[in-house]
């Protein structure tokens, strides 16, 4: 009965628009609705999705904790008939019903050219990144794709910053190494955040921009704001939430949907 | 000494050093088949270090060690135990969670294809209890015996392995003289089978009973051997010593505390169910008042209830004031010092320097306003350890590397410290040297002339008998009798405390 | 009183025992079990059973290995690194075409390998192992990361994931591992001289040393068998995920010594059974899949775990004392 | 021998006696400093020393508070949730628009409040501190979550901010607050009868029962003193982000502990030192500081960071065994 949700988390602020998003949807169209959070361990997530099968949902929607590592999650929901649609993180390997989500890959090939235009085509960027996350490692490789056509940019450092406290102190170390620094990409909100702070506690306010990517409204607010936030790419997490759920309720419907349902990331430089 | 062939163990010239400290300078030794040999020396002799070294628990730095003719430098206690050497350690050294039965038998349990068989185990660990005469069951977990009797499983645990020298290092400090007894026993019966036995105990009387040979050491240095026969305990006392002592039990200094004068301490019906009924006894200043009986009679208890640490019901009365005590710090605010029998686990801080065990229950005294007054804290310390002449490199020195009788002095030295006007002493000489022993009832005595009044329990009746102005005599945790010392006889006390009156 | 240290001595009055030993822990699990089936009713079905011990699986298994480490007064951090390593070295085995023997091998000559590392640490270098294996938990999950550069590994070479997916006379695989593993872990430990020498050891070092004990022997065997546990705990993971995860078992060291002082084991050495270490890990999973059950918020699972591991303490430290 | 449990004594040859005592740490600090000095230019600066302090500000005031529980022989895994609780206090407080003061006041006395939960849980109901604190660890961190539902909250009060961005006397304010703690701490630790009751119950609970030390209030005071540390900690952090996160601190424990045990404090209880600990965190937060400035990739940091630590503490105690 109803729909069963595995999210990845539920300590970012992305990942819970998505979940308001689908439970107001499902209790506008009144569908029984659960969420559980696997908190990023792939293992909790297959767990929780077996207590799913056992309480036989009819749809599973789950954002894997990792792209080919949810497979043995979705094969089990599948073999228990229950269909599957994967929202902002797609599943390798195996066929799910129908996926919602960002184009990453995109996003960062857009930030790459926004981080072009505001640096003039010229100057040294740092990264921050989070290599153990899928929809993160498209973003930087987008991001460098995009920087290509931008010769006389160089990327200088690129460093590893997960929650915001290690965004700060790797943003702040990469600015003390790298005084020439202009430019600066956040794989996520909280990334890009953090390296503005340490911009402005290094005085180089003047000199470095930020880009950052997810396009929360605390982020959004920054950039409207802080002129060294110049611009976030900007995802939909309410769309995807509310998608989600009128997919669910179209399948149990009998109803047939698209395989791929992309939502094409904006960006968002202030007013 | 002629008859060579008997000789089993010959040391000469070991020398034994930890860092800076040396624990053995020169040290020699000849054990003979089918004798008792004991070794007597002042606390922090060695005497330890070297049973050791013995026992292949520590290598010696230096020196010829011959045990049957070959050499022996044992670097395991499994290979000491396999060239026949047994040993009972001075400290105990069980596992309190195992049973007696797997403590005896640790690392040689019946076992095939290193699966243990419980029930031989128990069968086997029996047999050797009820060999040796012990009042122990097997079963028993260890953390549930008595001190005494953990001492007797530390002694089958030794016996355990059959050696042709068996050592015993102080195995008599804990046990009261019923277990001795059975002890000697053992003893006997192992001479008779030939057995070289080497033993260690500060009790002159036991030494004079059980020895063959007797060898003197003094810091780590060979002093002499003599033969029992040959010697006399004032001998004895005066070669460890080095000087003479006349008198064990210095007498009373001043006048005895006046019957009329009001008690400073008074208890009536003290009662712990299940481990003592109806204590009652009065204590005037200037007092001591002993407390006699078998181990398990029930006197730490009633020691621990008055202190606090134990709930009991009952009125207690401290200057004619009724007083309930809750706490050690109410306790010593009240002016109480408590010396614990059981050093280790409720008497010092083994990890910690002589300075900071020596103030610890005496903290307020150090304080102003919260902080510590270092270098008051520092005069006390060096004035204890002058005082009660503990053998350490400073105040400093961690105590847990002093010796056996100098950590006991150790806790003394903390209750001194506190400066109380009635000091509790729970075998305050258990494992202390004649030559100490007499510092501290020196310092009693002083302590009680200065208007201190004195419980004193002990398990050693002449200490008792020695010291106290009364005696109070417990068993099956009653008293059977107070009475003033002048109308008591040793078989009168014994009487009591077995309860056959 | 009883043995706290000592399993139940065999015979009728086995359960009896058990219950006395136990009693505090086991009516834990027995009232957490008995107000999930009130509250859901799917929650008691053999399907839901075999779900809770297959998710408690890994986490039971390590416990396992962690009980011997903590019964010495040790602890072992590095575990969950060590449960990703066994995972990756299997996938990287696999990868190379050596087919299913080699790779099982050698990810449990890695898992051993690991924990000899620590225990050599501990034991000849006489470092403490807290500190010894906070440091080897960041080198292993460092050197699980080499290979792929942090991504997953797919391994999906059918006998590894058969492991995690089939099942034996009608019992998931999985179960009859941690069954056999218990069984093994207990038997050695309650029944073997080198069990006994563990408790000897972990109660009283300098007792052991005086009794002969090569006590560090002792202590890298049992960091190996610790590493060796992890090891197995990473091969089932990463059989039920079909893949080798970087930040596997992130974390489940907590998890694992939580497992085990539920259980009773002491973290001072020398007190602690491999049944109350499964009882320990039963009651973590049970509590997560109940509340999975029930649909509770995730931050309020959080709280109820806090507050029923804390119950459950306290109700078996109150029938302990109660006994004594 | 020296008294390893005491800070060294006074006077000229202080500095003699500092060496002595921590000569182990102390060199490995000093090594690391010199390597990447050698290494990166821009390292020794003043800009990087004031950063390396503000990032360490927060392991280092945690640990100083770790330090006094694992003095006593007990463990505080719940300091990180405690970190993300207070910022949240905060956040929630200044959001209600009560302002800065009361803000202040409240978190600091939720930090107090919360670790007087694990102390009472510890002392009077004697359960064992590490399952207490795994617990409070899941509890504190759920309800964290509650008020936001795992969002951030955003504190924006200037007063608030100012605490992590600005400076007094050219020294940022997050710099003095470390020095005051870290003075703070030290005399109350080394020069007081509190301090020395700590030391005595840690060294052996049981004498200090006999001594008339009330083990139970400094058990409870302490685990106090841990949580207004993680409090402290999580109000710098939560200003330096500008927000409360849900998952601050989060394994911070680990790093506390690892900077108390890397500084000697032994986990047994009743040795250590707070001068230690400062020494041990800052090992810690060079560390990463460097490695970032060399780029050195994420994975091999890993590794790079646990090997020091396992090299600093192996000197430590080798050092320290030579001593006798
Ligand atoms: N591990 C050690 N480290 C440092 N010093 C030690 C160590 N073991 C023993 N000592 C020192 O060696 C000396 C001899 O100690 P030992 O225990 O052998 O004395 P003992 O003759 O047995 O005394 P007692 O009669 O009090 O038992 C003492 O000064 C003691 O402090
Ligand atoms: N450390 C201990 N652990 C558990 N039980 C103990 C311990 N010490 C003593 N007991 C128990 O307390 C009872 C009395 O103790 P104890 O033998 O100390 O009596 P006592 O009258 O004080 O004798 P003594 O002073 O001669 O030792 C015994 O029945 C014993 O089992
Ligand atoms: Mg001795
Ligand atoms: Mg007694």
């Amino acid at each position: 009965e109803g729909i069963g949700a595995s999210l990845l988390t539920q300590q970012h602020p992305f990942y819970i628009e998505i979940a308001k998003a689908m439970e107001a949807e499902a209790q506008a169209q009144g569908v029984p609705l659960e969420i559980a959070i696997a908190n990023q361990d792939l293992s909790k997530q297959l767990a929780d999705v077996e207590d799913f099968i056992v309480k036989g949902v009819d749809v599973l929607v789950i954002s894997p904790v990792d792209s080919q590592g949810a497979l043995p999650a979705i094969m089990k929901a599948q073999q228990a008939g229950i269909k599957v649609i994967t929202v902002d993180v797609p599943a390798q390997g195996v066929e799910v019903t129908s996926y919602i989500g960002t184009d990453n890959y995109a996003g960062g090939v857009k930030a790459a050219e926004l981080m072009g235009a505001e640096l003039g085509g010229a100057g040294k960027v740092a990264i921050i990144d989070y290599p153990t996350v899928q929809s993160v490692v498209a973003r930087i490789d987008g991001f460098k794709k995009g920087l290509e056509a931008f010769p006389e940019m160089e990327i200088v450092a690129q460093q590893t910053g997960i929650t915001r406290a290690e965004a700060l102190a790797a943003a702040q170390n990469m600015l003390q190494a790298n005084p020439d620094v202009t430019g600066i990409f956040g794989f996520g909100d909280d990334a890009a955040l953090a390296a503005a702070v340490a911009v402005k506690a290094a005085g180089l306010q003047e000199q470095v921009k930020v880009i950052g990517f997810d396009g929360m409204e605390e982020a959004r607010n920054a950039v409207d704001s802080d002129p060294v936030m110049v611009g976030v790419i900007q995802q939909f997490p309410d769309q995807m939430g509310k998608m989600a759920v009128d997919t669910a309720v179209k399948l149990i419907a009998g109803e047939e949907v698209p395989v791929d349902q992309p939502i094409v990331p904006g960006v968002y430089t202030g007013k | 000494m002629a008859e060579n062939d008997d000789v089993i163990l010959h040391l000469t010239g070991v020398r034994k050093t930890f860092g800076p400290i040396v624990a053995l300078k020169n040290m020699n030794l000849t054990v003979r088949a089918g004798r008792v040999h004991t070794i007597l020396g002042e606390n922090g002799a060695g005497k330890s270090t070297l049973m050791k070294i013995l026992a292949g628990v520590q290598l010696p730095t230096e020196g010829e060690i011959r045990l049957g003719g070959e050499d022996y430098y044992p670097r395991t206690p499994q290979e000491a135990a396999a060239r026949g050497l047994a040993i009972v350690f001075q400290e105990l050294s069980l596992c309190n969670n195992l049973s007696v039965a797997a403590n005896i038998l640790a690392t040689r349990e019946p076992s095939r294809m290193g699966f243990i068989s419980e029930r031989k185990l128990l069968a086997r660990a029996r047999a050797l209890i009820e060999e040796l005469g012990l009042p122990v069951d097997v079963n028993a977990r260890v953390a549930d015996l008595s001190i005494a009797q953990r001492q007797l499983v530390e002694i089958a645990k030794g016996l355990s392995h059959d050696g042709r020298v068996v050592i015993f290092d102080e195995p008599t400090s804990s046990l009261s003289d019923s277990e001795a007894e059975i002890l000697f026993d053992i003893i006997g019966r192992l001479k008779a089978q030939g057995k070289a036995i080497i033993y260690i105990s500060h009790r002159m009387e036991e030494i004079m009973r059980l020895s063959d040979d007797i060898t003197v050491v003094r810091d780590g240095e060979y002093v002499t051997t003599v033969k029992k026969e040959e010697t006399t305990i004032e001998e004895l006392i005066a070669l460890m010593v080095g000087r003479r002592m006349e008198e064990i039990y210095p007498p009373r200094l001043g006048p005895a505390p006046d019957p009329a004068m009001p008690p400073v301490l008074k208890v009536e019906g003290l009662t712990r169910p299940g481990a003592f009924r109806d204590a009652s006894f009065e204590l005037r200043p200037g007092e001591i008042l002993g407390f006699f009986g078998l181990i398990g009679a029930g006197r730490s208890e009633v020691m621990g209830a008055l202190f606090g640490m134990l709930a009991a019901e009952g009125r207690v009365e401290i200057d004619g004031k009724p007083v309930t005590i809750r706490s050690a710090a109410e306790a010593i605010a009240h002016g109480i010092g408590f010396v614990t029998e059981n050093r280790k686990e409720q008497g010092l801080v083994l990890l910690h320097s002589l300075r900071q065990n020596i103030s610890m229950a005496a903290l307020p005294r150090y304080s102003a306003k919260g902080f510590l007054r270092a270098r008051a804290e520092r005069e006390t310390a060096h004035a204890e350890v002058d005082r009660l002449a503990i053998r350490t490199g400073s105040i400093e020195t961690v105590t847990g590397t002093l010796s056996g009788g100098n950590q006991q002095k150790v806790v003394l030295a903390k209750w001194l410290a506190t400066k109380p006007r009635i000091l509790i002493l729970d075998e305050p000489t258990r494992g202390v040297d004649v030559g100490a022993k007499f510092e501290i009832y020196r310092i009693i005595r002083q302590l009680a002339a200065e208007g201190t009044a004195i419980l004193l329990v002990s398990s050693e009746l002449p200490e008792v008998l020695g010291l106290s102005d009364r005696v109070v005599i417990m068993s099956e945790g009653r008293m059977r009798e107070a009475a003033a010392r002048d109308t008591l006889t040793p078989e009168r006390v014994m009487t009591f405390a077995t309860g056959q009156f | 009183m009883t043995d706290t240290a000592q399993p139940p001595q065999a015979g009728h009055s086995y359960l009896k025992s058990l219950i006395r030993q136990y009693g505090g822990i086991f009516l834990s699990l027995v009232v957490l079990c008995v107000v999930f089936s009130l509250t859901n009713d799917r929650f008691l079905s053999v399907a839901n059973f075999t779900n809770i011990l297959q998710q408690v699986a890994v986490i039971a298994i390590t416990a396992f290995g962690m009980t011997w480490v903590i019964l010495l007064g040790e602890i072992d951090l590095s575990v969950g690194s060590i449960i990703a390593v066994a995972g990756m070295v299997g996938a990287q085995v696999i990868g190379l075409g050596w087919g299913f023997a080699p790779a099982l091998t050698l990810t449990l000559a890695a898992g051993a390998l690991l924990g000899l590392f620590n225990g050599v640490l501990t034991a000849k270098l006489l470092l403490p192992s807290f500190i010894v294996t906070v440091a080897t938990m960041s080198i292993y999950r460092g050197l699980v990361s080499l290979p792929t550069g942090g991504a997953p590994e797919m391994n999906m070479d059918p006998t590894w994931i058969a492991i995690g997916a089939n099942s034996f006379l009608g019992v998931p695989i999985i179960i009859w591992i941690v069954a056999v593993l218990f069984v093994v872990n207990h038997v050695l430990l309650a029944h073997t001289t080198f069990g006994r020498k563990t408790y000897l050891t972990g109660g009283n070092r300098e007792a052991a040393l005086y009794s002969g004990i090569n006590v560090n022997a002792i202590k890298i065997k049992i960091f190996m068998i610790s590493g060796l546990m992890a090891a197995i705990s990473g091969i089932l993971l990463s059989s039920r995920l079909y893949s080798a995860q970087t930040n596997a078992g992130l974390s489940y060291e907590l998890d694992a010594i939580a497992a085990a002082v539920l259980g009773g084991t002491s973290l001072s050495g020398g007190v602690g059974t491999m049944v109350g270490t499964l009882i320990g890990a039963l009651i973590i999973g049970v509590l997560n899949n109940g509340m999975n059950m029930l649909s509770v918020p995730y931050f309020y699972q959080l709280i109820v775990k806090g507050l029923v591991i804390l119950v459950a303490v306290y109700l078996d430290v109150r029938s302990k004392q109660r006994q004594g």
